[in-house]
């Protein structure tokens, strides 16, 4: 029976409240259900002490939620947009993901900060925005984005499970997807990318909601006979460069893409490693789908127009290929 | 200063009253059939505080406002036509459709800007006090938020410095009883917001909300002593959001019952009783209420028949210069 | 509960103020020396706060504290010799020479970490708070703060999640009157701290903090509380940080008087007119504060002695698995 | 006669706080001169209503500029520490650099944010780190972090001078740092590179104190023969492209060097440019010198072994012209 990204992500939430009474839910409205609804019922089935409502204090709440997970709970805390991280990166930043490090290894926080990004439908300029490349930039943190309900799934799960702070980050536009569980799905390794499909010409480098753009780009492509293959990051920090590496190998040709701005996001870092690490493999330039340098406008016809979409792959992926 | 309001004056706001009502009635229209992006909040049940307050600044004082600031922008004298049509996205919106209903600006009208980051903007209507205060201009600031606002950090911060640099500062906080879909028992240990403003030796009270009389007289004196540069005021006006916490909220989180129940507090209701008991007619009322409505209705229909913004244009604005932006 | 202290206690605590004094007396020696990386800040002047709260504290305990903090951590029972080697950079201290002065952790001893920003782990503390809560062992959080934190953000969201949550958790505020270079009367229009406590009705008190048998009684007795389920505790120690804010701090701000007056208010010589009254000689004291120095000055030889961390391990303790690590 | 770094950058301010009533100056301890004496005396000179001590509330005095800018002052703003940043970064992001987009042109925040960053003498985790690279993925923010006592005195007044919200970044080794300033200096134009030493063989970009480094390398290296042209970018956003690409056609070899950790630095945006721009200009992979990922330790033994030097930089050199 299929489920939607909201569903599946509920039910990884359950499954690890159930498994592990160290594990506790955090944020705003999650024990009215959340914002997204994805905590839906489980302050009801596990109890208010595990999933808890708290006020808009989201310095506080990171702070509280690494305090606890130095003092072996294992905290999920939701940060409703990721807009909003910006009042948590404080705590973040210097202590959450610095702790085990300042204490020379005494201490670990393990904890997860579930926190929703992207753009759609005119949420305007602070609450649209995607901000993951600040987070790959800390040592420390481990930042995962998954682009289908059963990745994340998965990735919610190892999460968890993991010893340090990792950033999980939702895409609004995917919340509404729906995909089915298969039994005991193995959860993948933490840093590992996955090739979504399979291709020989051209290599496209995506994560969270792009990988859809990205695989519908190919569909297309795929009509006019150019092979694309498609890599979902999964894990922005670390990268699975190997995999990268064994696409590249194979293509020689890249694109990556991302909704986050161009400048300065992650598709630099990719671009600069590929290039340096990679540079007798590149039969062209690295190119970079991405929205431009601006923010997020309200009206429909100018966000539609600063978005990077499929289209955008397809032509860039032509213009390698051409 | 007591502002003494003749009858005329309480008709005029009987009717600022009607027109916020109205006005977002027609956003929920238009967003119920999809015309409107994103995801308004209506402030349907605290309108009350936007004209009892706003009846009292001018174009040059400053106005701040949260995401639930249509009422705010429209009592402080913005066009209904062109705050409607940045509502839905318009190039003749207030902000050529760049911001929409969580960022409403009208420079020209003193509104400084709204924020969908809460308590987001607080300290930047400090920073406007703080223009006022350096060009002795003899205006003000004010900003509104919500109560769940004063769980962030920002609003404490910004209390410390307005308090401490005497700054003429309004804060006036909408205390309606619920952050989103949490109620102010499991959001906050205090009883009331108001007495957040004692530590800082800041002047302070909690009033009835809905009464728009009562809101007027209270804004009227704490705005007297700003404007004398005694320093900020923390006025806390208990309301309640008879909608939803945004256009399409189930609101599984609180009663039928509560929501009927608080109906009854409705400020129009209670503004109507008051002129009733001053001798004015049920048929001018009634005249009143349908001239806004006809004023509102027509605003709107323009605002939809607007023109939407170029996509060209959509990096505009970035930056001072073109030579500063980046692609 | 207050403690009842013997007069035993009181000389070991008269002991541990010693101890803290000449620990930073020696820190201070050797930063001038150039044997100490780093800016550290000394609470030279301030001893009787930690030792007067964490005599009730066990290893269970969390306790959290600011950039002034090796006074905390001593009095929480970590080695003189682990935590000076820390505060010169030897793989021997207690964070392996990776924290240095305002990140002391010694998580055995329950010092769950210092912070060199402002106020950047009290939310932490209620973390570790929430932690007993959970696991219901009766263990509680303490965490010491300047003046200066109040002014920010995170202390007053900090202050009402442990009220509304009745957290375990005991705020302790060393108000010295400063908070850099800017007086109290500049950065903050509050009375007292303890007075922000008021609205989230927590429980909150302002004692003289340099006076180590009131700290001691005051800290006893809301620590009780905490213990007994009550939820958080707001102590306000009052008192003079006789150093400067950093080693090397030319002191422009505050006139010589000012500093020489204030030395009278000596937290040791206190302690030391309170135990000559009680019969105590002055050769006892003496003998005491001596055998404190020599246990401190071995502590400091021997750390100066150990070996420095082998920059080879320089990316060690990143993640907790290699596989995570980036270049 | 020479003045330090710090000094010149009190004469800039001391000079604008003079031409235009509308500057301000703010932070904590800036009325007392300043945690590093920046500000020494200019209280006392303009008024402590023009230089004004703040509360330890960075998210709210970055708003308060915020707003104050908004209404026709000039606020300049100090950060003690740009690992603070963190506190003003809500404001930053989602207000500062948004207000001239979301209102739709009507408003514009001409402020200056100088902060102080970078790694030195065990200053550790908390006091050492180097953020550019977040403010540089920001849309309507300007970065500027200049590497000379005359480069900041003239990007200083720029920036004050400029209607839109600048970070200016100071680098705490180059405080001591000494230069005579010339009559009549023209004020360089925000946004533009200088070939800080011109080269033919190898290109190094860097900017901040790294600049420093660069031309102590550039130095040991013409002694080898190899003739490296250095670009300091003064201005990290917007990015020079064009200064970058002449020096780029002229070397064919780029090293990147920054003190800023590698993985998502901004040497990864260069680099990113540089391999799709000037894809066949290239002769060797674009070499980033760069912190490895990991805090900033405290002893100095390991805080040396972490940071990048001169002879990374040497050593990146060597192995492009090798
Ligand atoms: C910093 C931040 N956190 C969370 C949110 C999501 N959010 C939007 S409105 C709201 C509740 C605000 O409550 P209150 O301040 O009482 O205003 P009201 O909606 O009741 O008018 C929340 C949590 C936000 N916009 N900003
Ligand atoms: C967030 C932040 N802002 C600024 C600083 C710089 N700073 C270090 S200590 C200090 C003063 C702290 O005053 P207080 O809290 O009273 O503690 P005290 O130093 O008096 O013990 C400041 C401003 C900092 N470390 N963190
Ligand atoms: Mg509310
Ligand atoms: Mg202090």
């Amino acid at each position: 029976m299929s489920q939607t990204f909201i569903e599946i992500l509920r039910r990884a939430l359950d499954e690890e409240l159930a498994r592990d009474p160290a594990v506790h839910l955090l944020g705003e409205d999650v024990a009215a259900g959340g914002a997204f609804g994805v905590t839906r019922g489980l302050a009801e089935k596990h109890g208010q002490q595990r999933v808890r409502n708290t006020p808009i204090s989201e310095a506080a709440i990171t702070g509280l939620a690494t305090g606890a997970a130095l003092r072996g709970l294992r905290p999920v805390l939701e940060i409703m947009f990721i807009d909003f991280i910006t009042l948590s990166l404080d705590c973040l930043l210097n202590q959450s993901a610095k702790y085990r490090y300042m204490s020379g290894g005494q201490l670990a926080v393990p904890m997860v900060v579930r926190t929703q990004a992207g753009a759609a439908g005119g949420a305007a300029a602070q609450h649209s925005q995607s901000l993951e490349a600040w987070l790959a930039h800390v040592p420390g943190l481990v930042v995962v984005a998954p682009a289908s309900p059963v990745e994340a799934y998965a990735l919610l799960k190892s999460a968890i499970r993991l010893d340090d702070p990792v950033m999980f980050i939702e895409h609004k536009r995917l919340y509404a997807m729906r995909e089915t569980l298969p039994e005991n799905a193995a959860l993948p390794r933490i840093g590992t990318a996955r090739v979504a499909r399979a291709g020989d010409d051209v290599t496209v480098i995506a994560y969270s909601a792009m990988v859809g753009n990205a695989l519908e780009a190919a569909d297309t492509l795929a009509r006019s006979g150019i092979s694309v293959e498609v890599i979902d990051l999964r894990t922005l920090l670390p990268l699975d460069m190997a995999t990268i590496a064994a696409s590249v190998a194979k293509t020689h040709r890249v694109v990556i893409a991302h909704e986050a701005v161009r400048n300065g996001g992650l598709g630099a870092e990719i671009a600069a490693r590929i290039g340096c690490e990679l540079f007798d493999e590149l039969d062209a330039p690295v190119t970079r789908v991405a929205c431009p340098f601006a923010p997020i406008p309200f009206a429909p016809e100018l966000e539609q127009a600063l978005l990077p979409n499929t289209a955008d792959i397809v032509r860039a992926v032509r213009a390698l290929s051409g | 200063m007591t502002t003494a309001l003749t009858l005329g004056d309480r008709k005029q706001m009987y009717r600022a009253l009607w027109r916020i009502r109205i006005f977002e009635a027609q956003v929920q229209r238009l967003a119920a059939a999809g015309e409107v992006p994103g995801f308004p909040h209506l402030s349907t049940g605290q309108e009350a505080v936007a004209v009892g307050v706003c009846a009292h600044l001018t174009r040059e004082d400053a106005l701040f406002t949260s995401h639930r600031g249509h009422g705010h922008v429209l009592a402080k004298g913005s066009s209904l036509q062109a705050t409607f049509a940045e509502i839905i996205g318009r190039e003749s919106g207030l902000c050529r459709g760049r911001g929409g209903s969580m960022h409403l600006v009208d420079a020209t009208r003193g509104v400084m800007g709204a924020t969908g980051v809460v308590a987001g903007n607080l300290a930047l209507a400090a920073g406007a006090a703080w223009a006022a205060q350096v060009k002795a201009d003899g205006s003000i600031s004010v900003v509104f938020f919500g109560d769940g606002a004063t769980g962030a950090g920002a609003f404490h911060e910004t209390l410390n410095l307005a308090a401490l640099w005497k700054l003429p500062l309004l804060f006036v906080c909408e205390n309606n009883g619920y952050a989103e879909f949490t109620s102010r028992e499991e959001h906050s240990n205090v009883t009331q917001v108001s007495a957040f403003a004692a530590p800082y030796h800041v002047p302070a009270s909690t009033v009835d909300g809905n009464d728009l009389l009562i809101v007027h007289a209270a804004a009227g004196e704490a705005i007297a002593r700003l404007r004398r540069g005694d320093g900020p005021y923390l006025l806390e006006c208990m309301t309640y959001r008879m909608a939803g916490h945004f256009v399409g909220d189930a609101q599984h989180y609180r009663s039928k019952e509560e929501v009927a129940a608080l109906k009854e507090k409705c400020p129009i209701e209670r503004l109507q009783r008051h002129l009733t008991g001053q001798g004015v007619t049920q048929a001018e009322l009634d005249a009143i209420a349908a001239e806004a409505r006809q004023e509102v209705l027509q605003a709107v229909e323009r605002a939809r028949a607007d023109p939407r913004p170029d996509p060209a244009t959509v990096r505009d604005y970035v930056y001072s210069a073109p030579a500063l932006a980046t692609s």
